[in-house]
């Protein structure tokens, strides 16, 4: 039969190299390990990955050609938000379902007919850590979020949860993510009456964040977005890290899961399998494009006949499978598949150069 | 006769295809004043800078001290007492006068440099009272003293000046011609490029004519000055 | 036609200029001699309006010209030559000089921007005058495509005044354009000056050329530490003990 | 330089012959990207070929006119074609504002005063969220429309994009060839002298830093049209350097250059991606060659290699003849 | 909190007053603005990693293996590619782009695109002084800066190699008439800049991290520390390292962190509208 294309737009080098890497290898990783159980429904798995450079504009070129030199039948990626924000027109142009590794919301709120996402939007891990902190009795908070459109987007997000959450984000900083030096703001938040220390940005600025706090006596606790969620932040921060907290998917650290909890074979199996790979434990944003890869298949078996764009869109918004980032169940309405229900996070702590679940 | 202190044989330089100056033979000898003269554009400029190996192309011979030269780099040329004074000026504007003098020096390093660099403060005393100002900042003419001063601190064997009298008021002139006479007694060979033909010929022994890049006369000023040919080149009458 | 009143200059501690007072008169050659250093090239950078002197002002016809800049000087009919040059290097020697034409050139910026035949008109006539120039300078036509930077020293000066000439200038600086040429070419660079002031131009000579000025100028003045110390015919300067002495290095008895 | 005539005009019309004939939209899309990166890099090549005032602003004059047009667009309802108009001359504006206290500075100065223009304006992109929607969301134009009508399918704004391009093209070539260009390349060797033959430098550099600025930010009201919806990311410093190495590649002095240099910036990196890891390594590499063996730029190189084989070719057409 | 802030300032501005001296020395001689050179400080870095970590050099050997390599990277990629008889300086500037594209590239297919992260030169906790809080490795850096430019002054004052540098940059034709070789002046400068470069890069990866693609952001930084101070001028490069860095921590700190860059970038514009050449750029004389 026919092979199954599937495309994929991820920045595998430049600044967002750290999510486009991980993604790539999931999704080869995904792709090799159905074409050895025979495919999707007899069909072959052929993957095809641009890269983005984490560049917008490159982004959309990329796009366009595996829609119309490569006639892909469908696309995963990009890597980051900004760049997902920015190609989701031109997917659905051209009538070809897209599923993205989105943060922010945006990009299936309001949903587009052709567009889906594989992560936790960052309302639903906002609201989560929110609530998670209230838990705690942390009603006063300080924000660092970085200069990009990942940390925007967060900062908003917070902002819009906080207010009805009923907890005060008391400072607001930024920073650029490759800035060599924020003791200036970790200052300002040192010196307000901020309960805890909450960062939402991708490595390595909250790497040096720590480290700037442990060197200027910052003694509450820190808090990190799950675009910190990755062993190479003990290793970048060292001791600094100790006892600083994550928001993460499971794939952090997969033993650490309940027993009864769905997600841990799923979890387990890629963590395995991707470290029998390519030698290193995963980045949790393997997961967005082995789900999406599961995604696919679990739509392509539905679809009768001959498949094509539009049988495959329509598909996947009757899709539910557990992937490695939760229970989906896309819907009509939700593109995003994860809800609160479906919830993947957990708090993890390092204590000892080790992420734990925290109690 | 003594020996040659420069000897040159069919040369030839371009500037990228131009030819500037074609099949020049030349000989001077030790302790004797040879003044180049032309109209502009004749190629003494460009005879000068090919002596002193700063030209990229070059063709034929040169032998310097009884060794060939031509394959000898800049600085070795000078390191051996061949020193090209530049049309022009060219000191360099901000550093100071003393830096100047100093960079002078910067082939024949020693002890003595300081020495060297007060003589030349006891010549042209103008430039002592500058020392510590950016060269950029003298006049025309005082720059030009630093020029030859610059050169002087190398301690020249053969010195090959590039139009000295350019830009500068009689007195200085006068004063610059009396310097190289003086370097002619303290036994200085010199190659002295002239717009200012009557005090070249005065000074000089011997004339090199030269016109669209080759020798067009030759011969003992006194000769030279009487031949009508180069009254009218030179003189326009 | 040009009248400086007491105009005085000093960079940090050096006076270039004490209180200098001229009147130069249209219609003739007025020379500026004096020793290096003595504030010629500086004078001509006050009038020009590449420095503003810290005292006393310059007049042109009448109009205060000190303290404009000079593409304003330039437009009230004052132009230069620059004694270290200032060549448009990489441009054809004719086009050096065609950039004298720019400020008698009317067309619009649009006509410009969409290349209207007046603009085109134009820019034939700039290159028509600007041969037209050359040949006045004696210019040898081998030299007119040849791009400016190459060409000798001497020839570089002379495409200096061509460019100054075409601005159309009333009154022209030279700050010395003898300087590298031989003796012929500082004849024929005389013969030149005669030309230009036949033509209405009034000249303002610096040069070192004894010679030369001596047998061109009408007035001379003699400049020395920033000051004046003789005016007059070029006999009357040639014996004056100051100038003698100051510039011409010879005792007054000698 | 009426080589560059010639060859601009060449590749003018091969533009849409190439864009009729790729038959495939991503080919020509990557055509428009190219139209667009063309005519900031001519606007470049005026500001700094033309003129020698190197600008690393570029990315924020087509930012400015990205955002100006999808203003005008969406809040006061222009027609599209007019937005970007407005966009270019909004760009123009701010184009001539920062071109006076700039005047004063040269060389590196200058670099690093436009460089801080540029980033300044990068991080108020970034920042003003309600005029450019920031860096999440960033903002949505409304439809191309050519007056009052949709265009039938998106790519077909290559058509508005060449048309642009034509444009500035021949403003581009007839300032270089006008008293404007003749004073600016004289103002670039001596300053000195240019206002010694009564040309105002400081309104000159003025004028040609806001047509460069201008023609960039039509290049962004363009690119606002194309990309539809797009966040300040896209007029980031990287992009003007992405400019300058079109013009650098290309040719400072031509106005064909800036159009083979866009050509090449824009599909180069897509041919690399088969070097994968190796990319960025060969394109670098790529850079170095080509300035290396071609300083004037790829065109130059080319015509100087065209005309040397032509001689060749008399030459050996001419031998026989001799013999006989 | 004000004298915490100007502490941790000083240390960031020295990395950057390291970096600008690179840029200051290369523009002394050749005049050109050298884009590769944020290049030679993400060298200095990732190479301090692979030296350390990788071979397992103890650390004071691994820094030094690091300075000398990226000197003589920068001293063979000068005589390999930019060394040119007549280059235009244009020409040799967008040549340092290229380099600097290809640089990266180089070290992407080699080392590698992982972030690293050198440890600290010191292990010992930061020092509580009268509750200011030093970082040993912030004091590493300042004191490197201190010996280097006391060093490098003392070079440029007092050897051949400093005045003939500064005879190079104002004309390379009169230094040629001088016996001087411009080649290898201007081949020193880059190797000097490739040695403070790969300093300013090696001593800040502890801190700031060390990654293929921070050099052209390192490399903006200390140009601009370069163009604040004068460029051209070494103590010019320190003054504006010091500046800048001061700027960018007490903006971030009392002003907006959000709009810190845009603010530390205008008082640099501002700067340079009342000294178009910097704070200590000597002014180009040019005699009409
Ligand atoms: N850098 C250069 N590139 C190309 N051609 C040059 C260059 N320098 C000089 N020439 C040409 O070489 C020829 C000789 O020039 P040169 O400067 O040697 O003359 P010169 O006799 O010194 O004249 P002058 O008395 O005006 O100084 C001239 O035709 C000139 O145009
Ligand atoms: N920009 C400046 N800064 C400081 N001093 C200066 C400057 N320009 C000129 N001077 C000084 O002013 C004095 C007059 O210089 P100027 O160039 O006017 O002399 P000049 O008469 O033209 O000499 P020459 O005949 O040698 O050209 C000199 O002593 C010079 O050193
Ligand atoms: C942590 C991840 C979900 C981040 C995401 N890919 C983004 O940048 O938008
Ligand atoms: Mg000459
Ligand atoms: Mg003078």
């Amino acid at each position: 039969a026919e092979s199954i294309k599937v495309g994929a737009v991820y920045a595998t080098s430049g600044p967002a190299a750290f999510l486009g890497i991980p993604e790539e290898r999931g999704l080869r990783l995904a792709a090799e390990e159905l074409n050895k159980a025979g495919g999707i429904a007899g069909r072959k798995v052929e993957v095809i990955v641009y890269d983005t450079e984490g560049n917008g504009t490159k982004a959309s070129q990329q796009l366009r050609r595996l829609i119309d030199s490569d006639k892909v039948d469908v696309v995963f990626g990009p890597s980051s938000s900004g760049e997902s924000l920015l190609v989701l027109p031109i997917a659905n142009e051209a009538k070809t379902p897209i599923i993205m590794h989105a943060g922010t919301e945006k990009v299936f709120t309001p949903t587009t007919p052709y567009g889906f996402n594989t992560p936790p939007s960052d309302r639903i891990v906002a609201a989560d850590l929110l609530a998670k902190l209230k838990k705690r009795g942390i009603t006063r908070i300080a924000l660092m979020s970085s200069a990009d459109g990942f940390g925007q987007s967060g900062a908003n997000v917070l902002r819009e949860l906080a207010k009805t959450d009923g907890i005060d984000i008391v400072r607001h900083e930024e920073f650029n993510r490759q800035d060599t030096d924020m003791t200036a703001q970790v200052l300002r938040v040192k010196a307000s009456d901020a309960q805890a220390l909450l960062i939402w940005s991708a490595l390595p600025g909250p790497s040096i964040i720590l480290k700037n706090a442990a060197a200027v006596g910052y003694q509450k606790p820190i808090f990190n977005s799950y675009a910190a969620a990755s062993r190479d932040l003990l290793q970048q921060a060292g001791p600094a890290a100790n006892g600083t907290y994550v928001t993460s998917m499971r794939l952090l650290a997969p033993d650490t899961l309940k027993a009864d909890d769905p997600v841990r074979p799923v979890v387990q199996k890629l963590y395995a399998d991707y470290k029998a790979k390519y030698g290193d434990a995963p980045a949790t944003f393997a997961a967005h494009s082995h789900d999406a890869l599961m995604i696919v298949k679990a739509a392509a078996e539905k679809v009768d006949g001959e498949l094509t764009r539009d049988k495959l869109r329509d598909a996947i918004e009757t899709v539910s499978i557990t992937g490695a980032n939760g229970i989906f169940q896309f819907t009509p309405d939700n593109h995003g598949g994860l809800n609160q229900n479906s919830l993947s996070m957990v708090l993890m702590q390092a204590k000892d150069g080790q992420w734990v679940v925290a109690e | 006769m003594p020996d040659p202190v420069l000897e040159i044989k069919g040369l030839s330089a371009y500037y990228g295809a131009l030819r500037a100056i074609r099949d020049i033979d030349l000989s001077i000898a030790a302790g004797e004043c040879v003044c180049l003269i032309g109209p502009n554009g004749a190629g003494k400029t460009t005879l000068l800078k090919a002596i002193s190996g700063v030209l990229e192309r070059t063709e034929g011979e040169i032998s310097y001290l009884g060794r060939a030269a031509t394959h000898l780099t800049p600085r070795q040329r000078i390191s051996s007492g061949l020193i090209h004074v530049p049309e022009g000026r060219l000191v360099f504007s901000t550093l100071s006068v003393a830096d100047n003098l100093r960079m002078g020096g910067y082939a024949k390093r020693g002890a003595d440099l300081g020495e060297r660099i007060d003589k030349v403060f006891e010549l042209f005393p103008r430039l002592r009272e500058r020392r510590r100002q950016p060269a950029g900042n003298l006049s025309g003419g005082e720059q030009q003293m630093l020029a030859i001063g610059r050169a002087l601190v190398a301690q020249p064997t053969l010195l090959m000046l590039d139009e000295p009298s350019m830009g500068l008021a009689p007195v200085i002139v006068a004063e610059i011609y009396r310097e190289i006479r003086r370097l002619r007694e303290m036994n200085v060979t010199v190659l002295l490029v002239e717009q200012n033909a009557r005090l070249a010929l005065e000074v000089a022994d011997r004339a090199v004519v030269l016109g669209a890049g080759v020798v067009r006369r030759q011969g003992s000023c006194r000769d030279l000055s009487q031949d009508s040919d180069v009254r009218h080149m030179i003189f326009g009458d | 036609m040009l009248s400086i009143n007491g105009v005085s200059k000093s960079f940090g501690g050096v006076h270039a200029l004490r209180d200098v007072r001229m009147a130069i008169p249209a219609g003739v050659i007025t020379s500026v001699i004096g020793p290096n250093g003595a504030g010629k090239s500086t004078l001509m950078n006050v009038i020009s309006g590449y420095a503003t002197p810290s005292a006393g002002e310059v007049h042109l016809d009448g109009a205060r010209i000190s303290g404009l800049p000079p593409h304003r000087i330039c437009a009230m009919g004052l132009a230069r030559s620059f004694q270290n040059l200032q060549m448009f290097v990489d441009m054809p020697a004719w086009e050096v000089v065609a950039t004298g034409f720019y400020r008698h050139q009317r067309a619009s910026l649009l006509a410009d921007l969409l290349n209207l035949p007046s603009s085109r008109a134009e820019e034939r006539t700039a290159e028509a005058d600007a041969r037209k120039l050359l040949q006045f300078l004696d210019l040898d036509p081998v030299w007119w495509q040849r791009r400016a930077g190459d060409l000798s020293y001497g020839l570089q000066r002379k495409l200096e005044i061509g460019r100054a000439l075409a601005t159309g200038p009333r009154l022209l600086l030279l700050d010395e354009p003898a300087a590298g040429l031989n003796t012929s070419e500082t004849t024929a660079l005389g013969q030149l000056f005669r030309k230009i002031i036949a033509m209405g131009v009034t000249l303002v000579l610096v040069e070192h050329d004894l010679d030369l000025v001596m047998a061109v100028s009408d007035s001379i003045y003699v400049l020395d530490a920033g000051t004046v110390i003789a005016r007059g015919g070029g006999e009357e300067v040639r014996r004056d003990p100051l100038v003698m002495a100051a510039y011409l290095g010879l005792d007054a008895d000698a | 330089m009426t080589h560059d005539r010639l060859i601009t005009t060449a590749l003018l019309v091969l533009f849409p012959i190439a864009f009729l004939a790729a038959g495939n939209s991503f080919h020509e899309s990557l055509l428009i990207y190219t139209a667009i990166n063309a005519i900031a890099a001519i606007g470049l090549c005026l500001i700094f070929g033309l003129a020698g005032q190197i600008s690393l602003a570029q990315a924020a004059f087509v930012g400015i006119g990205a955002y100006a047009t999808t203003l005008a667009t969406n809040r006061l309802h222009l027609d599209s074609t007019l937005a970007i108009v407005a966009g270019g001359l909004v760009a123009m504006a701010c184009g001539w504002l920062v071109s006076r206290p700039l005047s004063r500075l040269h060389d590196h100065y200058l670099a690093m005063g436009t460089l801080a223009f540029g980033i300044i304006a990068y991080i108020l992109f970034a920042n003003l969220s309600s005029l450019t929607g920031g860096l999440d969301p960033g903002v949505t134009i409304a439809r191309f429309k050519f007056v009052g009508n949709e265009l039938p399918r998106s790519n077909d704004l290559f058509w508005v994009c060449w048309a642009f391009l034509v444009i500035a093209a021949l403003i581009g070539s007839n300032v270089t060839r006008s008293k404007v260009g003749r004073s600016l390349r004289a103002m670039k060797m001596s300053e000195f002298a240019a206002a010694g033959v009564g040309i105002d430098c400081v309104r000159t550099k003025a004028l040609v830093f806001s047509l460069g600025a201008m023609l960039a930010g039509i290049a962004g009201g363009l690119y606002a049209n194309f990309a539809r919806s797009f966040n300040a990311s896209s007029f980031g410093f990287s992009y003007s350097i992405d400019v300058l190495v079109m013009v650098i590649v290309g040719s400072l002095q031509r106005i064909s250059g800036a159009i083979v240099g866009a050509l090449i910036v824009t599909v180069l990196p897509l041919l690399l991606d088969r070097a994968e890891d190796y990319k960025t390594l060969a394109f670098g590499v790529l850079m170095v060659l080509v300035v290396k063996f071609a300083p004037q730029g790829l065109v130059d190189g080319l015509t100087q290699i065209a005309s040397r084989l032509r001689l060749q070719i008399t030459a050996l057409r001419r031998r026989p003849a001799q013999a006989r | 909190m004000i004298t915490q802030i100007v502490i941790s300032a000083l240390s960031l501005g020295a990395v950057y007053a390291l970096i600008a001296i690179g840029f200051t020395i290369v523009f002394a001689t050749k005049r050109i603005i050298n884009f590769a050179h944020g290049e030679f400080v993400m060298l200095g870095g990732v190479l301090a990693v692979y030296f350390s970590q990788t071979l397992g050099l103890p650390m004071a050997a691994a820094l030094l293996a690091t300075v000398v390599c990226v000197a003589a990277i920068a001293l063979v990629l000068y005589l390999l590619v930019l060394d040119q008889k007549a280059g235009d300086p244009l020409a040799q500037v967008m040549i340092t782009l290229g380099l600097a594209i290809a640089i990266k590239g180089a070290v992407e297919v080699t080392i590698g695109k992982s972030t690293l992260f050198l440890p600290p030169l010191s292990s010992a906790a930061t020092w509580p002084v009268f509750g200011i809080f030093i970082s040993p490795q912030a004091a590493w850096i300042v004191l490197t800066l201190v010996v280097l430019s006391l060093g490098l002054a003392v070079v440029l004052r007092t050897t051949w190699l400093g005045l003939s540098m500064r005879a190079v940059a104002l004309d390379p034709y009169a230094a040629v008439l001088m016996g001087v070789a411009p080649r290898w002046i201007a081949a020193s400068s880059f190797a000097i800049a490739g040695f403070f470069g790969a300093a300013a890069g090696a001593l800040v990866a502890p801190i700031a991290s060390a990654s293929y693609d921070n050099g052209l952001f390192l490399g903006l930084k200390g140009f601009g520390a370069a163009i604040l101070g004068g460029i051209g001028s070494p103590i010019g490069a320190v003054v504006g390292g010091l500046i800048l860095g001061l700027t960018e921590a007490l903006s971030a700190g009392y002003l907006s962190s959000a709009y810190k860059d845009a603010i530390t970038l205008s008082l640099l514009f501002v700067v340079l509208m009342l000294f178009p050449q910097g704070l200590l750029g000597g002014r180009a004389l040019k005699k009409l």
